[in-house]
């Protein structure tokens, strides 16, 4: 019987680069995910019952949700991803709370994710994300569904810091560590993965 | 009057001030044999070779603007025959056979350069595509080498072969294939055809088409009615518009393909290169500049123009495969407005309607037919029967499944 | 100081020299010069040959607009060719070399082509050459090409990286002279997100040449004081250096200049970056250009624009003549009149066209000599100007000059209007074209609209900036009023003097005269467009600024039609040029693409392994054992392996799509041609999908793991394609049925087990927990089983033709799986095997892959026409039937053996009968796929043979002369191995 | 060219994928000739235009954009999910 030992998509990424003081990225590692895709006509139902069952407002929007329990994004029409905690039940509860409202797909091990803050952030996303996120129009509340370097992604922020969160799929994350590097280069960047 | 070096020798010493204009610009007659639609390479060398092949020179070509304003003067001026299907080869090959001889024949230097096309693979896969095509070319008596990565590099050192993300392995290679100075096609066809009595008639745009039944039986135009036993359209780009003028709806849809030039260097690419890995292809013209494209925006477009991200696209291919280009500047991009056909191959053919005849869908193998498809479409408005060149670039292959799919896209035409 | 400094004056810094070369030559300019500004400071004035007669040229002009000076700046590598003096800041140890001249600047043997210039004329080319036909690639156009083109590249690899960046605002402004820095600093108080972008290093355009005060400070200073204000607002950015290069649909490009004026590049500097700026206003306050005057030797070193020249005095305190004369047909000309007797070096003489000449114009000149009325006929000198021929009513007159200052009215920088299509409309009495119809959201301020005097860029700039602030909820208080003096700007029509001796050039950098229009316009090249591509006037790398209108002027008259009934001319992007690697960014070399990693890849590294790209995948293409010599024995031991033990190979690339809703079953019955709502929970089925035109679009199996869960499968490289097309049918064509689809590809690490040894390893790794028996678990089953800390999915399906299953955990647990697989199957002698290895069991069991799957064959030519089912509808179904593709002519599946064993067979040759001519006319297909046969010991192929299975048996030729390949083959059955398919079930 | 999606807002249409006219409708009675209609013929027009885009690198839904195709001038966009309702 086999034991088996898991790892982040970043795994064996995480180096410093420069003064490393530029932008830090942070890999959140073991994070229960699924996508959530509410049944035909039941995306109303679905939310409201996704938000119930993880006690927070979940509307049909590319809006973020957040509670200490959970993350809810919304990432298509009547699509949400949501993350959990380390909780290995999560995605199973997920899925029979929203029985019959909702198919709950487990994507815990397909989405790379790291948090990246630092004083240079702003100057590093501008050279990848062809979207708008200055402060008064990407808000917390927002969620980005979008692509960096040719590399789809998931994008939302934190806190005003800013702290944004970037979710893509595993496979690419060396792809995206190297145009991290490139991009907060100049100014430095820290990786620090699990 | 004939150009020769004796020629530019006598009106040099008489400073150049008594050249006659290349071609007559003709005002609209009322009554025609035949008109072409169309001042573009295609209409002006159908309109050459009905004269010279078929001896109907009572001949009209309509163009709305100036003559060589459309596709033959917005290209990337490659000619090559290194097509893979036989609905497609024994047109572009017999057009390969006419560049070979167009200089003599029209006596004006459009720079007929065989440079030689190389396409590059870069896995086994495309290897046995090119293998394919290539046995295929030389199934048809047509020039086709098949290189490896290192006779591709004593042709190209300068290109990435270490650092690459899809490295080389290869190329297919047409020593005949090359380039050609595409303005001088229009302007030395409109000379020609000029010469033999052709009529060509520029600012002159079609509103309509005269029609008793199922028959055209001339057009309306911005310079009046004009009669004609037939009509033949060569308008591709607009293809769509002119034959809704007839009420029909053709296999086409009109997208847009930029092309771009750098500033003018001293030689350093001598021929034809194609990446196999992205979407790039190249040459250099005499003038020094660095003449490429790629794909084409993928919208539907009448804009002649596209935008920055395909530049970027381009771009990217370029730098991936020549890393050397990185200081050249680009200069000036332009658009072409290209009919791309559901199968990605061209119609020539009669249409549902007697008297009117269509060449149409070039995508990008427009330029390179140029003279084939004159050649082949004056045979067919001249015998009413296909050239045996072009048998199966029918109107209703569609319909009957017997498409010429080169890259087996299917009905989709912004991926041909 | 350098021998025409000027000893006061200027925005140059006298206490910082920097040391730079010309040629080899060293010398020494100021901080704050150009390196066209260092060279006037030291009185050189021949810098450049020209294109086609490579007579000498100087400095023409102070801005982006230079045709002459044309540069290769750096060395090796770094080697920059054709750029332009007036744009380079100068840095210490910057080395620049003139071009186009052999074997140096001032002897260039190729200016004996002046001598046969009359046979040079416009289009000789065209007309010459033709005879004999052999010699045109091999004598005459290697030798135009080498005679063409101006600077060179090095041939090495662009050594710099570049990136690029995006960026929105409420308002974009393009251009800080006076207009632009009025509208940035309105629209930045109002608290507007504002962006100013500045081609030039110094931000204040016109303000830093020219003598003129607003609310009573000097311009330079009032642009210093905006430039301190705007960088204390946080809703305002400065981009200095950078130049807007094209206006596309609701985006502006602009490349930033970032390291080109570093003597030393810090490191991870990108050398440019190139901006996509999404602007709700753009403000385009680019200036205009002053506009030469065609005549006689008009491109002698030493004849400058006549803002140029106050642009050198007044900026950079360098005199571009100690005795010049002024020909103008503008009130601004006498301005550089004024500048030179400021300078101490009085003018010669000033020539203007016109004769009524407002006083306080007239007093600019002092009591110099002025000619009224009068033009110049003829610039003489060799390699600088020595004298002018003056004509007018005195007569001709020699002045002796060394230099010549030229004004011949404005053309304003308009050309981003036009690159979406917009046309300019000429304006008759500012004889320049002026911007008309504009694209959406974008307005042009100041000398780009015409209004040329200082008052009027200022008000201009305010009346826009706080526009747009207002239309981005930001109303400006009152818009400041600045008090500016307002200088006339009366022009008169003077585009060309003709009757002189000397060349006369309309474009002095492709080289293109008077003459040359005139020789066109006989020819009947009467429109711009050909007059343009015949002539090449206006396509030079200065894109026609300083040529395109007087090219147009000269036309019009030869022509008798006025310049609006010529024509005007449309500008295309990039407004100026932009170095190639700038719009490729990071994407280059390694980086061209993302790469996708599975998460068995770093393992599959450890094993040594080969890896091939797959779409953005890497894939592990075989493992060579030590000793190994080539990669054909690799592949047969691997296949050896599988065949006769257990080999594991990484399938984790494929496509996977998890679907479910109640209405799944319905859904992928009329997305594959054959049937799947029939398929039971726990069982896998392969499928077929076509496109709706009916050919074939890709194949895969799919499993169904409970009531509405299901999870389907499609080749590596068309994985997307297939998400979209399933989204396309579910979305657009049948939104009404219930299904959710999302893509899990990511998710699962899967990896096939294959071979006779297949279940023991297996059992091994799950334990007696799971029985794997096949009454439990039969070919086709499919099932979920717990695996150590998670669930495993688990298929029995066969790629190899062998007992096989492939087992998926989530990709977290990959890398751990694949261990375990490796360590449960030591005893078993469990071996990885790569794609190399999987594609010969495929080809040695007849089943379809991509060289079959090309988008060019139908079911039926696959041998796959019965599984197109007849008792339902599905994508593709109608076309499919056409009578065309059901022709049993059309080529169709075979396995092809060689004749004699030993004889390699290669995909690519085509298949003509025995004893046929090699001609298209018995052409009857291809191979598509060929393998060495391990298990047969000889090569086998499939391919595409016309009416293919009625031949079994047969043997025709195998034909691959690009290749010298030519073997005789025998038509046989596609499925070489087992073909009762008795290993499967073990 | 910024295509305004429903969901995600405006966008580069680099995040897009076109497949072209969305007026054609696919024919449900097995009409062989109207389905060659359906597969290959189109209207090609020079002017406004509704489309078929695929938000590919966004929210993955097909989008119905209103578009001219002279000036490229994008009017509108919704989702083709229940288009016939909203068309």
């Amino acid at each position: 019987m086999a034991d088996l030992v898991h790892r982040g998509g970043y795994a064996g990424l995480g180096r410093r680069v420069g003064s490393g003081d530029g932008v830090v990225a942070v890999e959140q590692a073991g994070l229960a995910a699924a996508t959530v895709i509410a049944r035909r006509g039941k995306a109303e139902a679905a939310a409201a019952r996704l938000g119930g069952h993880l006690g927070l407002a979940v509307a049909d929007a590319a809006k973020r949700a957040v509670s200490p329990a959970a993350t809810v994004l919304g990432t298509g029409p009547g699509t949400w991803l949501v993350f959990g905690g380390e909780d290995p039940g999560f995605v199973a509860g997920l899925a029979a709370a929203l029985a019959g409202l909702a198919a709950v797909i487990d994507q815990s091990d397909g989405q790379a994710v790291l948090h990246l803050s630092g004083a240079r952030l702003p100057e590093a996303l501008e050279k990848g994300v062809r979207i708008d996120l200055d402060p008064a129009r990407f808000t917390p509340e927002d969620v980005a569904v979008t692509s960096i370097a040719h590399i789809g992604v998931t994008l939302w922020k934190i806190d005003a810091a800013p702290t944004f969160a970037v979710a893509l799929p595993r496979s690419y994350a060396g792809s995206f560590r190297h145009w991290l590097e490139a991009s907060a280069g100049p100014a430095g960047l820290a990786v620090v993965s699990d | 009057m004939r150009y020769s070096l004796l020629s530019l020798v006598s009106h040099a010493l008489g400073g150049n001030r008594d050249w006659k204009p290349a071609w007559r610009d003709a005002a609209p007659q009322p009554r025609y044999d035949v008109i072409v639609i169309g001042g573009g390479g295609h209409g002006l060398a159908t309109a050459y070779y009905l004269a010279r092949d078929y001896g109907i020179a009572n001949v009209a070509v309509l163009e709305r603007g100036w003559i060589g304003g459309g596709n033959v003067g917005r290209n990337t001026t490659i000619v090559r025959s290194n097509y893979l299907l036989p609905g497609n080869i024994p047109l572009y090959e017999l057009s390969m056979q006419l560049w070979e001889g167009l200089e003599r024949d029209i006596n004006y230097n459009a720079m007929v350069s065989q440079r030689g096309v190389l396409n590059l693979y870069h896995s086994d896969g495309q290897r046995d595509a090119y293998a394919r095509r290539g046995n295929a070319m030389r199934l048809h008596g047509i020039d086709a080498e098949l290189l490896d990565r290192e006779g591709v590099r004593r042709l190209y050192p300068f290109l990435n072969f270490d650092q690459a993300r899809f490295p080389i392995q290869g190329g297919l290679l047409q020593r005949r294939g090359g380039t050609v100075r595409h303005d001088a096609v229009a302007w030395g066809y409109a000379r020609a055809a000029s010469d033999r009595g052709v009529d060509i008639v520029q600012n002159c745009a079609v509103t309509g088409f005269l029609r008793e039944g199922d028959r055209i039986t001339g057009v309306e135009t911005t310079r009046g009615t004009i009669r004609a036993k037939k009509v033949a359209m060569a308008v591709a780009g607009h293809s769509s518009e002119v034959a809704a003028m007839a009420g029909l709806r053709l296999p086409i849809e009109s997208h847009v393909l930029q092309a771009f030039v750098s500033e003018g260097l001293k030689p350093i690419i001598p021929g034809v290169i194609t990446f196999g890995a992205g979407h790039f292809y190249i040459s250099q013209s005499d003038k020094g500049g660095l003449v490429f494209g790629g794909d084409i925006d993928g919208y539907n477009s009448y804009a002649q123009r596209g935008n920055l991200p395909v530049v970027e696209d381009v771009c990217e291919g370029g730098m991936a495969l020549m890393p050397a280009i990185g200081r050249a500047r680009l200069l000036r991009s332009w658009g072409g407005i290209m009919d791309m056909s559901m199968d990605g191959s061209p119609i020539i053919d009669r249409t549902p309607l007697d008297g009117l005849y269509l060449n149409a869908g070039w995508c990008y193998g427009g330029f390179k037919a140029t003279p084939g498809s004159g050649a082949v479409f004056a045979h067919l408005l001249a015998r009413e029967e296909p050239h045996p060149a072009a048998t199966a670039l029918t109107l209703d292959r569609f319909a009957q499944g017997r498409v010429i799919d080169e890259k087996g896209q299917g009905a989709q035409p912004n991926l041909h | 100081m350098s021998s025409h400094r000027l000893g006061t004056g200027g925005l140059v810094d006298r206490q910082t020299p920097i040391g730079f070369s010309f040629d080899g030559r060293p010398l020494t300019g100021l901080a704050g010069d150009t390196l066209a500004s260092a060279l006037v400071a030291n009185g050189i004035r021949l810098v450049g040959r020209s294109f086609k007669y490579h007579r000498p040229r100087g400095i023409v002009s102070a801005g982006p607009e230079e045709p002459n000076a044309l540069v290769e700046k750096g060395r090796g590598a770094y080697r920059e060719p054709n750029t332009r003096a007036t744009t380079v800041e100068l840095y210490p140890g910057l080395d620049v070399a003139s071009q186009n001249r052999w074997p140096s600047l001032r002897f260039d043997v190729q200016a004996i082509g002046q001598l046969a210039s009359p046979l040079l004329a416009a289009g000789f080319y065209y007309k010459t050459f033709m005879w004999p036909a052999a010699l045109w690639e091999r004598l005459y156009e290697p030798a135009i090409r080498r005679a063409a083109g101006l600077g060179s590249l090095s041939g090495a690899p662009d050594p710099d990286f570049y990136e690029k960046a995006y960026a929105f605002c409420d308002l974009l402004v393009i251009g800080a002279g006076p207009a632009g820095l009025a509208a940035a600093l309105t629209a930045g108080r109002a608290g507007a997100r504002v962006i100013l972008l500045e081609q030039d290093f110094a931000l204040g355009g016109r303000l830093l040449a020219e003598r003129c005060e607003i609310d009573g400070m000097p311009g330079a200073v009032w642009a210093r004081e905006v430039e301190a204000e705007l960088a204390t607002l946080a809703n305002v950015r400065i981009l200095s250096r950078t130049a807007a290069f094209g206006l596309y649909d609701g985006e502006v490009g602009a490349v930033e200049r970032l390291t080109d004026h570093l003597a030393v590049t810090p490191a991870c500097m990108p050398r440019q970056r190139l901006w996509t700026l999404v602007a709700a206003q753009t403000v385009l306050a680019a200036g205009a250009v002053e506009r030469p005057i065609v005549f006689g030797g008009n491109d002698r070193p030493g004849i400058m624009l006549a803002s140029a020249m106050r642009s050198y005095i007044q900026r950079f305190a360098a005199l571009p003549g100690r005795s010049v004369a002024v020909f103008t047909a503008t009130d601004d000309g006498w301005r550089t009149a004024e500048a030179f007797a400021r300078a101490g070096a009085p003018v010669a003489a000033v020539i203007d066209s016109r004769r009524d000449i407002v006083a306080s114009v007239r007093a600019l000149a002092g009591d110099v000599p002025v000619f009224l009325g009068a033009r110049v006929l003829d610039a003489i000198g060799g390699q600088s100007l020595s004298a002018i021929e003056v004509i007018g009513d005195h007569g001709r007159r020699r002045i002796a000059v060394d230099g010549l200052a030229v004004s011949g009215g404005f053309n304003p920088d308009l050309a981003m209007t036009t690159h979406l299509g917009h046309k300019p409309r000429w304006s008759e009495t500012s004889l320049a074209f002026l911007p008309d119809a504009l694209p959406a959201h974008l307005v042009v301020a100041g000398a780009a609209a015409g209004r040329f005097t200082l008052a009027e860029a200022l008000a201009d700039g305010a009346r826009l900036g706080a526009a747009a602030a207002g239309m981005a909820g930001k109303p400006a208080a009152a818009p400041p009023a600045w008090r500016a003096s307002d200088e006339t700007f009366a022009v008169g029509p003077l585009f060309h003097v003709e009757g002189g001796r000397g060349k006369a050039f309309v474009d002095l950098q492709n080289d293109v005269t008077d003459k040359d229009v005139a020789q066109s316009v006989h020819e009947g090249f009467v429109s711009v467009e050909h007059l343009k591509r015949y002539t090449t006037l206006g396509m030079a790398t200065d894109q026609g600024r300083t040529s395109n209108v007087n090219g147009l002027a000269i036309l019009a008259r030869l022509t008798g039609r006025t310049i609006p009934e010529t024509g005007s001319t449309r500008a295309r992007p990039p407004h100026g040029p932009v170095a190639i690697g700038a719009f490729a960014g990071l994407h280059t070399g390694p980086h061209f693409k993302p790469t996708r990693l599975t998460a068995g890849h770093g393992w599959a590294e450890e094993q040594g392994a080969v890896f091939v790209e797959t779409g953005q995948w890497l894939r592990a293409q075989w493992f060579p054992r030590p000793g190994e010599t080539d990669w054909l024995e690799s592949v047969t031991r691997e296949v050896q392996a599988v065949r006769s033990g257990v080999g594991i190979c990484d399938v984790s690339t494929l496509g996977k799509i998890a679907l479910a809703g109640p209405d799944v079953g319905v859904f992928l019955d009329r997305v594959y041609c054959n049937t799947f709502s029939t398929l039971p929970v726990g069982k896998a089925r392969y499928g077929l999908m076509l496109r709706e035109d009916g050919f074939v679009m890709d194949d895969g199996t799919t499993a169904r793991f409970g009531a509405e869960d299901y999870l389907l499968s499609t080749t590596t490289v068309n994985a997307g394609k297939v998400m979209q097309h399933l989204a396309f049918c579910h979305q657009v064509l049948w939104p009404e049925l219930d299904v959710q689809m999302v893509s899990v590809t990511e998710q699962w690490a899967q990896f096939a087990v294959a071979g006779p040894q297949s279940r023991a390893l297996l059992q091994q790794v799950f334990g007696s927990a799971v029985d794997l028996s096949d009454a439990a678990f039969p070919y086709l089953a499919c099932g979920a089983f717990p695996l150590g800390p998670t669930m495993a999915r688990l298929f029995r399906i066969s790629f190899s033709g062998e007992r096989a299953y492939e087992i998926a955990v989530p990709a977290g647990y990959g890398d751990a799986l694949v261990r375990a697989l490796m360590a449960g199957g030591r005893d078993l002698g469990v071996t990885p095997y790569g794609t190399e290895a999987l594609a010969v069991m495929r080809i040695e069991k007849g089943h379809v892959a991509g060289a079959e799957l090309n988008g060019q064959t139908v079911a039926r030519d696959l041998g796959l026409g019965r599984m197109m089912s007849t008792k339902k509808d599905y994508i593709g179904r109608l076309m499919a039937e056409r009578a065309a593709l059901n022709d049993p002519d059309r080529p169709t599946l075979v396995g092809l053996k060689p004749t004699v064993p030993g004889v390699r067979l290669r995909a690519g040759a085509h298949f003509l009968p025995i004893g046929a001519a090699a001609s298209a006319e018995n052409d009857q297909g291809y191979m598509t796929s060929t393998a060495f046969s391990p298990s047969l010991g000889h090569w086998i192929g499939l391919g595409l043979l016309a009416r293919g299975p009625e031949r079994i048996g047969e043997q025709i030729r195998a034909y691959d002369p690009i290749r010298g390949g030519d073997a005789v083959v025998e038509v046989v059955n596609p499925v070489f191995i087992d073909p009762e398919g008795n290993r499967v079930h073990g | 060219m910024r295509i305004p999606c429903p969901y995600c807002g405006p966008r580069d249409s680099s995040e897009f994928a076109y497949l072209g006219d969305a007026a054609p409708r696919r024919p449900a009675d097995g009409d062989a000739a109207a389905m060659a209609t359906y597969v290959y013929l189109r209207d090609n027009p020079a002017g406004p235009m509704e489309e078929l885009w695929y938000h590919a690198y966004g929210c993955r839904a097909w989008l119905v954009v209103r578009r001219d195709t002279r000036d490229h001038a994008v009017t509108g966009a919704r989702l083709a999910a229940g288009r016939e309702a909203s068309a």
